[in-house]
């Protein structure tokens, strides 16, 4: 791992709005308080805030696009630097940022930029909050690594499995303070809790029914609450225990706010018994239950949408999520936390199988960026206090899903005229889905269900 | 014979780009970028600024010169490329030297379009396009009096206030009905008008020049109006065309420019690509293939180029491009995204509009469909990227709308620190 | 002193959760058991019982949740019948090897097919092989009474395994009658302090893996499997001992003395008995003294409480009392064509040092009557089996015509 | 042991009743048992509900067949149902009918009958047909095995879904005080 350079990370949920930040950063740079010297800008619309900062990129725009060579990453501190004298003032950077974090200043009429105060961001001290961290840029991602990994060494999952990724990453964030439920399925089937007496988890961990997971968890979580106990009660279903079996459970718990954070770790099917069709199986997909012959051609029905299924639940939060998108994930994970205190957060991971979709454990990552890039896979976000769909990574011109399809064994068989029907399909996905961003589309559901 | 695995042809934005998208991948295969001026690589856009000395020209380059040989790159400077054999997979310059490739980006840039005007070809008039151009210019400058800038684009904008600066008279020729016509409607425009005849800058548009005489040291232009101006210099600055001359009976797809798809593959030939002006590639906004000439699109396209070339999974195809700048006069500053242009009587848009003239402040926003499609400003506080960034990123704002229209910078950056962090 | 109340079974088992305290109550309603479902939620509603209470949607998840309440440490109380049972079924006959002392009233319900909503054990019968502690009431303060008693008698170390209180549908779930409501003091003395989860847990206080995988081939896991079972026979077996003394003590603390596991009625000097279970009791009883007090038959009376674990010694010693036994079962054992009580008893006199002629009867399906008319056919019949007549290779079908 | 056997129609309150009459019986320091009949139950069906009641505990469980009592709630109920199926001789039959006892055929073995307009009343006091509150007052007279007091306490202890405790007391009362009574020799002679 390389050194990584630090940047100032922003924890929304914990900031108030006091512009303390943007006063320190006035005060450091121009001695005064006034806003307008600041290169940190906190903003409230609509009921949220939003950062302007440089993010201290690490393919700057800014830099790429300026016509000067004014800008410049600094190879030592990961800082872009701007050089007053190249500068011409033309402004391009500030629109090639795309996040504010270069702007123009009316009273020295010159561009200014985040420089993180030699090192000791004046931002950073001045909250109050601890809504701004100076961190290692690879610690945002990877500060979750320094919390206790609470999965053993050695469970017995596949080479380059994503579910074990999801469960370590997850449980890492989540942390010890929790009930874990992991019901019958790989992340059962791989030893989380244990075998002949032993444990996999360095938590309360058990397997509930393939059934009642939900139900289980619900029960626990409303004991604790009653005794005035705060704990976090996670689930990692599979697809079967989340979409089939295990649905009607699900489906109380959400109506019934239960408070719990639900992952599906979505494989699209039966993994760890052999590889047999779920709900989720998407259309066209070899399984063991829906075999490639000279009549069938696998599996001959679409995905259930278990995701905006969980919408139509009034969940507190649902999320679809991708492993090639850790941070998306991670960000995820912290809304999820935190709406799970309120009522149910369910996020549903894609979860791509080497084994039993046959490609190499090696482009796990890359199946699973294709599978957004191809829309086959859009990643969103619904949280119940806003009311509507919200796409976290917007694909506006998606890959053919040829490209995807291509990466997998699962799909090897498929013809022409059922690439076009997963192709129609997807766009139909995304259509339905864009529905749901609007906030009247998805109220006026909720009241007329 | 000399030969590199890839070849870069053009060393402005675009060519840099597609080089650093390529180390990114492979660190190891030979890239060579080929440069066909004889100074380090530098942008077009930084020549008005050379022009009016805020910059000096051995200031503005824009790599160190030890960059190249740290990243294992070959940098041939005066290296003009005058034909493209893609059948063989090489290249021939000026010089006589032969370049195999096995890819070949093309980022050669534009040219000045020079209009056919009779009696322009008879007298001598600047341009500006290359550093050489800009010395010309500044050189002449100092000695002139009276200048006659044709065309009241970006360029020619910029270097008629430097004109001024530097003590000329200035007049601005320019054919359509009002100034930078390719950014600003025509309530935009008016207003940046005004800042120059404050300044004491004669603007004529809608003007068209007839012909182009020389007498002594003075150029005489006779007006569609019938009027006449004289000066002692004279800037061609109407627009700039792809440099595509060299690709004559290569088999390359050239219309207007090189003709590419969504990961700037050229058309018809195999291992070539192109990215930045010389490129025709895809419209933002579902119009034709089309040259964009903006330093935006030619990193963008020379960083898919290059990801391309390189096999770089993570490749998104081209989303199109679209009209975008910044632009700074007189201590002003204006910029334009999209389709900035639209007048709130089109059906299909909703156009929101503050116009302070008393302060010389304007910012309107272009919706269609609850999708923000334009923007454009004078003197706002708004942020161009972020704005360009909603646009780029189709994000639905039907439901903010109301906030956005009302505090268009906070919730730009609400929703940028939601949707894109 | 606790205070009387008239009310029906229903009611009254919800009585007795009310004294029992639980933390936790998770219903969903099924003829003949809705008005207990209501009645629960009532009193939570009043504050009668406080406890959260789980209205969850079907009965799979009222025990799953329940499960995850007991693993977190609370005392729950569900009850349900029939076809929810069945629904409940996956994770019913996974609670005792959990070892959670979840109490339950199953308000027993036929089953169907031919659709039929009425009472019948066949439900609890057809589940009593799972590991559940089985205890069938013969009336309305029984009920109540029995329900207390089920907490104790789940939650003792010695035991650690759910109980199901069974009282008959439509003739104890609707049945009316004086009841004493005992005091909660008397009650909280009587129960103790609850700990339902010291020996399993989900509790990050003390981590554990609840349920590993265990059991296959090779290793050490068949053996460790075979020890698990082991315990829950043990904890069945120390049910016997343990539903005894807890029923004693009831006895002296409250003044009412439940037979726990058999009760001998007029045994004393009977030459053959009646077998019974539930609420049939009492017409059986009427119909014995009546036999014996006007027309001198011999005869006398054996009532099951405790059905699971099956109470063989117990049973042997009253049967020793006998020579002939009529059994009359709810419910149908299709495997062996008689009542599954019939054929239990049958498998106990093999340790009897002489086996008893016996006869099944079949009674009381779907709702059906079991009157002391009916009760005079079984003496008579019994009688005859006793006089040498021959035991019939089928059941005697009480209701067969009306 | 004294049995009685109610007739109504479904959502007349007749098992209601018979657990009111249980409650009230207990205040009369008896023991009891109470039970419904049960069927296909829906609104306007047939229905019945038994009370037996005794000076020592009640061990049977089960419907009665040989009622002392049967107590109708509805006027038009004995056209379609044999109410007096298996009555004991010198059975007491309460039945709400607005009618005189010449207007109606009954079984020679009765010993004494109580008639009420229970439809009557109870459109006056509920607005609705609920007659049961109402033919326990006349039970309560007919029978005198009952005091107006331990009905009412009964009342006390249960929910009524339709109507009020008051109106229900009240219904009572008026059940008790508008109830005609008839004794009938030859009942009498059959019962001896």
């Amino acid at each position: 791992m390389g050194k990584g350079y630090k940047t100032i990370a922003f924890y929304p949920q914990r900031c108030d709005g006091c512009q303390k930040c943007v006063e320190a950063c006035s005060e450091f740079h121009a001695g005064s308080t006034d806003p307008v010297h600041s290169r940190i800008k906190v903003v409230e619309a609509g009921g949220a805030f939003g950062l302007a900062l440089c993010r201290q990129c690490g393919e700057p725009q800014c830099v790429m696009n300026c016509p000067a060579g004014a800008l410049e990453k600094d190879t030592e501190t990961g800082v872009i630097k701007w050089d007053r004298d190249r500068c011409v003032n033309c402004h391009i950077c500030t629109l090639a940022c795309p996040y504010a974090g270069i702007t123009y200043n009316v009273v020295s009429e010159e561009v200014m930029k985040c420089d993180f105060c030699e090192g000791d961001p004046a931002c950073v001290k001045a909250c109050p909050l601890g809504a701004l961290e100076l961190k290692r840029g690879a610690e945002i991602f990877n500060e979750w690594a320094e919390l206790e990994d609470l999965v053993v060494p050695g469970i017995s999952a596949c080479l380059g499995c994503n579910s074990e990724l999801v469960l370590r990453h997850t449980l890492r964030r989540v942390g010890s303070n929790v009930v874990v439920a992991t019901p019958p399925g790989c992340m059962a089937g791989v030893g989380t809790v244990g075998v002949n007496g032993k444990t996999g988890v360095k938590a309360p961990v058990f397997h509930p029914l393939l059934t009642n997971t939900a139900a289980m968890l619900a029960g626990a979580k409303r004991y604790y609450k009653r005794i005035g106990r705060d704990v976090t009660m996670i689930a990692f279903g599979g697809d079967g225990g989340t979409a089939d079996v295990g649905f009607q459970s699900l489906s109380g718990a959400a109506e019934r706010g239960e408070q719990m954070i639900y992952i599906c770790v979505d494989n699209e099917g039966y993994m760890n018994t052999g590889v047999q069709r779920s709900s989720t199986t998407p259309y066209g997909a070899w399984t063991s239950t829906t075999p490639v012959g000279t009549v069938l051609r696998g599996k001959s029905r679409d995905a259930k949408p278990m995701p905006l299924l969980m919408v139509m639940h009034n969940c507190e939060y649902v999320a679809t999520a991708s492993t090639a998108f850790m941070e998306d994930y991670y960000r995820k994970l912290e809304k999820a936390i935190e709406a799970a205190r309120r009522g149910m957060a369910y996020i549903h991971v894609f979860s791509p199988c080497p084994t039993g979709w046959r490609f190499p454990p090696s482009k796990l990552i890359e199946v699973g960026r294709k599978a957004v890039q191809t829309n086959i896979v859009p990643l969103w976000e619904y949280e119940n206090r806003v009311g509507r769909i919200r796409f976290t990574h917007p694909v506006e011109n998606p890959l053919p899903v040829a490209e995807y399809l291509s990466l997998i064994g699962k799909f090897r068989h498929l013809d022409e005229e059922q690439i076009a029907h997963i192709q129609a399909q997807t766009q139909r996905k995304i259509e339905v889905l864009k529905k749901f961003t609007s906030e009247q589309t998805t109220t006026t559901l909720h009241h007329a269900a | 014979m000399f030969h590199s695995k890839y070849l870069i042809v053009g060393a402005s934005h675009a060519g840099l780009s597609a080089l650093d998208a390529i180390r990114l991948i492979e660190p190891e295969g030979e890239v060579t970028l080929l440069c066909a001026e004889s100074t380090p690589p530098y942008s077009p856009t930084i020549l008005p600024y050379v022009v009016s000395g805020e910059v000096r020209a051995e200031e503005v380059f824009l790599r160190r010169s030890d960059r190249f040989e740290r990243m294992g790159v070959r940098f041939e400077a005066g290296a003009r490329v005058v034909s493209v054999q893609a059948g063989d997979h090489s290249v021939e310059l000026e010089s006589g030297e032969k370049w195999e490739y096995e890819k070949l980006l093309l980022a050669t840039g534009a040219a000045p379009s020079i209009p056919r005007i009779e009696g322009l070809e008879g007298v001598s008039y600047h341009v500006l396009r290359t550093l050489e151009d800009a010395e010309k210019l500044r050189a002449a400058m100092s000695a002139a009096k009276e200048a006659i800038v044709l065309g009241a684009g970006l360029i020619g904008m910029h270097a008629a206030e430097n004109m001024l600066k530097a003590g000329l008279k200035v007049r601005v020729v320019e054919a359509l009905d009002q100034v930078l016509p390719a950014y600003f409607d025509p309530r935009g425009a008016d207003l940046i008008e005004r800042a120059f005849l404050e300044q004491g800058i004669e603007i004529l548009t809608g003007e068209r020049v007839e012909g182009v005489a020389q007498s002594g040291g003075r150029v005489e232009l006779s007006l569609s109006s019938g009027k006449t101006l004289s000066g002692d210099l004279l800037l061609v600055s109407t627009g700039v065309k792809p440099r595509t001359e060299y690709l004559k009976g290569s088999g390359v797809e050239v219309e207007e420019g090189v003709v590419v798809d969504d990961r700037m593959r050229a058309g018809g030939v195999e291992d070539v690509w192109a990215a930045g002006d010389v490129a025709q590639a895809r419209g933002f906004f579902g119009d034709s293939k089309r040259v964009n000439a903006t330093v935006l699109s030619a990193v963008e396209q020379g960083r898919i180029a290059g990801m391309d070339m390189v096999g770089d999974s993570a490749l998104q195809p081209y989303g199109g491009g679209m009209a975008v700048n910044t632009y700074t006069f007189f201590k002003h500053r204006a910029f334009s995204v999209g389709m900035g242009k639209v007048s709130e009587s089109e059906d299909d848009f909703e156009v929101d509009q503050v116009y302070l003239p008393s302060s010389f402040c304007y910012q309107k926003l272009v919706f269609s469909g609850g999708y923000l499609v334009g923007a454009s400003g004078i003197n706002t506080e708004l942020d161009p990227g972020v704005l360009y960034q909603l646009i780029r990123r189709k994000v639905n704002l039907e439901e903010e709308k109301g906030v956005f229209s009302a505090k268009p910078l906070e919730m730009g950056r609400v929703l940028m620190s939601q949707v894109w962090r | 002193m606790g205070k009387v109340i008239v009310c029906d079974g229903n009611e009254a088992a919800a009585w007795g959760v009310a004294l029992a305290r639980p933390d936790m109550v998770a219903v969903y309603p099924i003829t003949p058991q809705s008005s207990l479902a209501e009645y629960i939620s009532q009193f939570v509603a009043d504050g009668i019982i406080k406890a959260d209470l789980m209205d969850v949607e079907g009965e799979h998840s009222v025990l799953s949740v329940l499960q995850g309440a007991a693993l977190a440490g609370a005392r729950t109380f569900t009850a349900s019948c029939g076809q929810g049972l069945a629904f409940m079924f996956e994770p019913y006959f996974r609670t005792p090897p959990l070892r959670l002392p979840i109490v339950m009233s199953i308000v027993t319900r036929d089953g169907i097919t031919p659709q039929s909503v009425w009472g019948g054990q066949q439900d609890a019968m057809t589940v009593r092989e799972t590991g559940w502690v089985h205890m069938h009431c013969e009336n309305v303060q029984e009920v109540l009474d029995t329900v207390i008693m089920a907490f104790k008698i789940a939650e003792h170390r010695d035991v650690m395994l759910p109980v199901n209180v069974n009282h008959d549908g439509n003739y104890l779930s609707y049945g009316v009658e004086k009841v004493e409501v005992p005091d909660q003091e008397e009650v909280d003395v009587f129960l103790g302090e609850k700990n339902v989860n010291w020996h399993v847990a989900l509790d990050p206080e003390r981590p554990m893996g609840v349920d590993p995988l265990t059991g296959g081939a090779g290793g050490i896991g068949p053996s460790l499997f075979v020890k698990y079972r082991k315990g829950l026979c043990r904890g069945m077996q120390n049910a016997l001992r343990v539903i005894e003394e807890v029923h004693r003590e009831w006895g002296e603390r409250f003044g009412r003395k439940w037979a726990p596991l058999v009760e001998e009625y007029r045994l004393d000097g009977a030459d053959y008995a009646v077998v019974t279970i539930g609420s049939m009791s009492g017409a059986g009883k009427d119909a014995v003294d009546m036999a014996r007090d006007e027309e001198g038959k011999r005869v006398g009376l054996i009532k099951m409480k405790t059905f699971r674990p099956f109470p063989r010694k117990a049973l042997c010693e009253a049967l020793s009392k006998v020579k002939a036994a009529g059994v009359v079962d709810r419910s149908v054992s299709f495997g062996w064509n008689s009542g599954p009580m019939y054929q239990e008893i049958l498998s106990s006199m093999y340790f009897l040092s002489t086996p008893i002629p016996a006869i099944s009867f079949i009674g009381g399906l779907a709702g059906a009557d079991i009157t002391v008319d009916h009760f005079r056919r079984v003496i008579d019949e019994t009688q005859r089996v006793l006089e040498g007549g021959e035991v019939a290779s089928e059941p005697i079908w009480l209701n067969e015509s009306t | 042991m004294y049995e009685i056997r109610f007739h109504g129609r479904g959502g007349q309150g007749a098992v209601l009743a018979s657990k009111i009459l249980a409650k009230a019986m207990v205040e009369e320091g008896k023991y009891v048992k109470a039970i419904p009949s049960f069927g296909f139950e829906r609104r306007g069906a047939p229905v019945a509900a038994y009370l037996r009641f005794a000076d020592r505990v009640i061990r049977q469980t089960t419907n009665i067949y040989h009622p002392d009592c049967v107590v109708c709630l509805d006027p038009t109920l004995p056209r379609s149902v044999d109410i007096f199926e298996d009555i004991k001789g010198g059975g007491v039959w309460v039945q709400a009918t607005k009618k005189a006892l010449d207007e109606v055929q009954y079984p020679a073995l009765l010993s004494r009958v109580g008639f009420c307009d229970a439809f009557g009343i109870a459109l006056q006091v509920f607005g609705r047909p609920i007659t049961n509150s109402i033919m326990l007052g006349s039970f309560a007279r007919t029978t005198a095995l009952v005091s107006m007091d331990s009905l009412v306490k009964a009342m006390g202890s249960v929910a009524f879904r339709d109507a009020d405790l008051d109106k229900n007391i009240e219904a009572a009362r008026r059940g008790y005080e508008e109830s005609k009574v008839y004794d009938l020799r030859g009942g009498m002679e059959e019962r001896a």
